[in-house]
């Protein structure tokens, strides 16, 4: 039952990742590309937390799963917010 | 091939890739960045030498660690001289490498 | 298929090495060298050496790279920043470098069955103190060399702050950051540094006896100071305060006490009796991981710096 | 199992190689610093699965690289701001003048 | 025993004060410091020369699982030479670099470089495990670089930075070496080391090391980075640079060649170090010729005087190793690392008083300092007859020993370049004493005091005294000295 869940669960974060990394090369402008990274490549990172969680041996391995899930959403959501600013004032300023 | 064969191959690679780097870049914050693509490769070989024969050897990896903190110290130190240099003669080469000038 | 992941990320590794190298701009470069950095740290934990791992990550791809980042930042500043005309093509160079990578190549295929010193080090791990045989060696057997490796980074940190202007060796360390009050960055910053302190102080805790230890954990603690400064929400200090000062050398002199101890009292230079072994392991790995941070941190800022007084 | 997450490692690297592709071409200079966040996400998620391949401390690596990486992306956008020590939510009153061409960007 | 401890601790822990105190109270730790550290010297050697060679081993653990340290007689030698030219050094640093005169910065950093430079010179000196050097040798040349750049100009910048450029390839080209013994032996240990079975990667990996470290000695073709460095820093931090900093490579390239790897010392290698040497002196001598600035004409002597060292693989080293005339070129080339070191050391700070009274090293600026600074004219006078090699100084005594090896093994080329470098050295120094001592009417500047100006002078002094009384040193340097230079002539 846990090994099905793993499967399935880091098969899904695989897919999320294949399609972030399709989204990054094939998207034509820089702000589409931001907008479909930021989602695909944070839920695949879910998912493969949620799937290896199902091997964890302990409580604590599944808690530093979440954290780290946690810490890599408000770094991404902070750095897409700069990058996106960032991008506005390349594409202005240059 | 077995793992450390591969990785032991990996860091041979990395050292000829850093040594040109250091040889061919003028601007001297790359020279900096290649000393570290040559230091991490030994660090690879080295590992994959502790490596061999399963259980990972503890002592290589001690010194990798010194070595990390040792590189760190080094590229600190240039990374500044690199700024300061540039700043005070408004070039990121050595005068007698910069064909700019 | 353990073997094909080996072999992607080694694959992966060599070609952003080369990325690095070959890839015009310097801004690019070093986008490389940090993505290099994180696949490193995969490549240590898929080696088995989990405390490189964890160094590689915190100090190879992380210090390491914000550090050259703040460079560009610098050297714009500097109007220096505009790259040099890369060299002739050098095909003699590429060809002295295929034959490095070659005669190491060949090295490790001409490499004898070592007679290695592990049995003699399982021998002595339990006279050492702490379960993890990488902090025993690196704070025990070897002491001598993480000894100076501390003082390594306090040679670095003088050197470089000797690099400041004359008529800037009064202010604050480092360029002057500013962020928008109340913004992203400034949220970031403050949301970051509870989670990174305690994360600091648990590799500290853990490395007597998993991976982990005093680097590790003092350069998360150093990353911490670094983010609050980038946000804004700390001002560096100066090179003329003291306590800071003395927060860079509390390691170091502890380490060294603690050698010139086990001296006097007969027992060696850094003898670590097998008794207090595990406690005196565990005073030193703090008092070198408050200086590893502060001196990190400092390390990455930079020497002292115009412009504070804007 | 082994295998399994194995083959999902490899296809995370796989989409690490692509990211990397956008690092190469840029434009931009945010466009590296996409490409190197997922790249930092795609380690992170190899991380996790090797955690029970390898032990589970290899999860106190994905923790340290999570949070270098928060740092590291401070540092990017820090890097490219006009005086080395901005923020790109500033307005542009009076503090940050327009970046200088070249060097930082290089599209 | 402690002194060996002592030795390696108190520059440290120095260090450490001078970092972590104000002003006036780090000076006072510096000079506490750096006479402590001459004295554990003085006793170490006293200990060595009585009782044979300590070893240490750090943290009671037996190599291979720890570190070793041993002082034999070349180590203490080496350790005595560095504080005499650190603690002349840091008597001349206390007027130069004083704040008033230097600026904050200078006056804050010099003193814990100067004592981590000093702590890691002792530390390489005395080290018997390859990996423990390289510490060692980073450390060295990280806090050398700190020395280099202290002036802040541009050009010592540049000069600071392609000495890094050198000092770090040379330091991970040692380490690749290191990388190939481990992985191939599983030991750092110099001890264990001469006693392994030799694996097919040990000349790569002596090969390797031997070409970093002659980088971070500046031998020829490596030498470029010399003579700015050199020539630009302030004078004691010169005097310590050019005196001290290449001998600390050389010593681990004797070291390696004569006790941890004699095995591989081919014929061919031999001479082609001997042949770089060659080069060095011939292209160091006739670079001081044409130099019209002091301070490059005695950096460009220290390129020429480097060469010299490297002429005792041949004679001591391979086939000639068994021989009797091994024993003497290698004490030669140890006796010249020696005096040159102390005369080299008198001349930067002779120049260095000069310059403070004069603005400036160009030659013209010099003409008929002797009248007005005897002493340091006289100690400079001193200091060259030890380059040139002329009896009764160190330099002669040391010349004389590799020049009678040379003949007796029948390699007549080495004699030769010893005698046409000493020519090129009479040449080269001819000149600045010339104008030194030429009569010229003497500007009225300030001069330094008598107490400040003899210490060029005790320097030069003890070069030449190394040629007069050298019954003691050749019995400390014979304690300890490898089996492959062990009975004399």
């Amino acid at each position: 039952m846990g090994d099905l869940a793993t499967y399935a669960f880091t098969g899904i974060g695989l897919v999320f990742f294949a399609a972030g990394s399709a989204g990054l090369l094939r998207f034509p402008d820089v702000f589409s590309r931001l907008h479909a990274l930021t989602k695909a490549d944070n839920l695949g990172l879910g998912f493969i937390a949620l799937g290896t969680s199902f091997q964890a041996g302990s409580w604590r391995d599944v808690a530093l799963l979440a954290l780290i899930w946690g810490l890599m959403l408000l770094a991404a959501a902070t750095v897409s917010q700069l990058i996106a600013r960032d991008a506005l004032r390349e594409r202005d300023g240059e | 091939m077995t793992g450390p064969t591969l990785y032991a191959l990996t860091g041979a690679a990395l050292v000829g890739i850093g040594v040109f780097g250091l040889i061919s870049a003028r601007h001297l914050l790359r020279r900096v960045v290649a000393f570290n693509l040559i230091g991490s490769g030994l660090f690879v070989f080295l590992g994959a030498a502790g490596a061999r024969g399963g259980a990972a050897d503890p002592l290589p990896q001690a010194l990798i660690i010194t070595g990390i903190v040792v590189a760190l110290s080094a590229s600190a130190l240039a990374v500044g001289l690199v700024v300061a240099h540039a700043r005070a003669s408004g070039r990121p080469a050595l005068p007698e490498e910069d064909e700019e000038a | 298929m353990t073997l094909a992941l080996d072999a992607t990320l080694c694959g992966l590794i060599v070609a952003v090495a080369l990325a690095t190298v070959l890839g015009r701009g310097v801004f690019r470069a070093i986008v490389f060298f940090i993505v290099y950095g994180l696949l490193l740290s995969v490549a240590w934990v898929r080696l088995g050496a989990v405390d490189v791992a964890l160094a590689e990550a915190a100090i190879g791809a992380g210090l390491t790279g914000v550090l050259f980042l703040a460079a560009v930042g610098k050297l714009a500043r500097t109007g220096a920043e505009a790259e040099p005309a890369p060299g002739r093509p050098h095909l003699p160079a590429a060809l002295a470098c295929a034959g490095l990578t070659g005669a190491l190549a060949w090295a490790w295929f001409a490499l004898p069955e070592p007679e290695r010193p592990g049995s003699d080090l399982a021998a002595a791990l339990p006279r050492a103190g702490v379960e993890n045989p990488v902090t025993a060696v690196l704070l025990n057997f070897r002491a001598w060399d993480t000894l100076l490796e501390s003082i390594v980074l306090l040679a670095a940190l003088v050197g470089l702050w000797l690099l400041a202007r004359d008529e800037d060796w009064h202010d604050r360390l480092g360029l002057p950051q500013h962020v928008r009050p109340g913004g992203v960055m400034e949220s970031f910053g403050r949301l970051l540094p509870p989670v990174g302190v305690l994360v600091g102080i648990y590799l500290v805790y853990i490395g007597a006896d998993r991976p982990g230890g005093a680097f590790q954990g003092g350069t998360v603690l150093a990353a911490v100071g670094l983010v609050a400064a980038l946000a804004g929400l700390i001002r560096t200090p100066r090179v003329t305060g003291h306590l800071w000062r003395a927060a860079m050398v509390v390691g170091p002199l502890v380490f060294l006490a603690a050698g010139v101890a086990g001296a006097a009292l007969g027992a060696g230079f850094l003898t670590l009796p097998e008794p207090i072994a595990g406690g005196a392991i565990f005073a030193i790995e703090i008092a070198l991981a408050s200086s590893i941070a502060v001196t990190l941190a400092f390390l990455v800022i930079g020497p002292p710096e115009r412009g504070h007084r804007r | 199992m082994t295998a399994w997450l194995s083959f999902v490692a490899v296809g995370v690297l796989a989409s690490l190689g692509a990211a990397l592709l956008r690092v190469w071409r840029g434009p931009g200079r945010a466009d590296r610093m996409m490409g190197a966040q997922l790249a930092g996400t795609s380690g992170v998620a190899v991380l996790m699965l090797l955690a029970p391949v390898e032990g589970w401390a290899a999860l106190d690596v994905a923790l340290t690289l999570s949070l270098f990486g928060a740092l590291a992306a401070v540092g990017f956008v820090k890097a490219v701001s006009a005086d080395g020590g901005g923020d790109p939510e500033e307005d542009d009153e009076g503090i940050v003048e327009p970046p200088p061409a070249g060097g930082a960007s290089d599209g | 025993m402690s002194a060996l401890v002592a030795v390696l601790v108190l520059p440290l822990a120095g260090a450490l004060a001078t970092v972590a105190l104000p002003g006036r109270a780090a000076r006072i730790a510096a000079s506490t410091a750096i006479a402590a550290t001459l004295a554990a010297a003085l006793a170490l050697a006293a200990w060595v020369a009585a009782r044979g060679v300590p070893r240490l081993e750090i943290g009671g653990w037996a190599p291979p699982v720890g570190i070793a340290v041993e002082a034999d007689g070349l180590a203490a030698a080496m350790i005595v030479m560095t504080a005499t030219v650190m603690a002349a050094a840091g008597l001349s640093a206390r007027h130069m670099l004083a704040p008033g005169a230097a600026g904050a910065r200078a006056a804050f950093g010099f003193w814990p470089l100067m004592l981590l430079l000093w702590a890691a010179l002792n530390a390489v000196f005395v080290s018997r495990d390859l990996f423990n050097l390289y510490v060692g040798i980073e450390l060295l040349s990280l806090a050398a670089i700190g020395l280099v750049a202290i002036e802040g100009k541009a050009a010592a910048l540049a000069a600071a930075m392609r000495y890094m450029i050198f000092a770090l390839a040379g330091s991970l080209l040692y380490l690749a070496g290191v990388v190939l013994v481990y992985a191939a032996h599983g030991a750092l240990d110099a001890g264990l080391l001469t006693d392994r079975t030799p694996a097919r990667t040990d000349g790569l990996a002596l090969a390797l090391m031997t070409v970093g470290l002659m980088a971070k000695t500046a031998l020829f073709p490596f030498h470029v980075w010399l003579p700015p460095a050199h020539g630009g820093a302030p004078a004691p931090a010169s005097a310590m640079l050019s005196a001290l900093v290449p001998k600390a490579s050389f010593v681990i390239l004797l070291r390696l060649w004569f006790d941890v790897m004699p095995d591989q010392a081919t014929e061919g290698a031999l001479a082609l170090m001997a042949a770089l040497g060659t080069a060095a002196v011939i292209w160091g001598g006739l670079a001081a010729l044409v130099q019209e600035r002091l301070k490059l004409i005695v950096a460009y002597s220290t390129v020429a005087q480097i060469g010299y060292l490297f002429l005792v693989f041949p004679l001591a080293g391979g086939a000639s190793a068994e021989m009797p005339w091994a024993a003497g070129a290698w004490n030669g080339a140890v006796f010249l690392a020696l005096s040159h070191g102390l005369a080299k050391a008198a001349m930067f700070l002779a120049v260095g008083q000069w310059m403070a009274a004069r603005g400036g090293d160009r030659l013209e600026d010099l003409r008929g300092i002797a009248t007005a600074m005897p002493m340091t004219a006289f100690a400079f006078a001193l200091s060259s007859i030890t380059l040139v090699g002329l009896p009764p100084s160190g330099g002669f005594t040391a010349k004389y020993l590799i020049m009678t090896s040379a003949f007796a093994a029948g390699q007549w080329g080495w004699a030769l370049v010893m005698a046409g470098g000493g020519l090129l050295a009479a040449a080269y120094l001819y000149r600045p004493v010339a104008v030194i001592f030429a009569r010229a009417e003497v500007p009225d500047s300030p001069l330094p005091s008598r107490g400040r100006q003899v210490v060029p002078l005790i320097l030069a002094g003890a070069a030449v005294a190394l040629g007069i009384a050298s019954a003691a040193p050749f019995d400390l340097l014979s304690t300890g000295r490898p089996q492959a230079a062990g009975e004399g002539l």
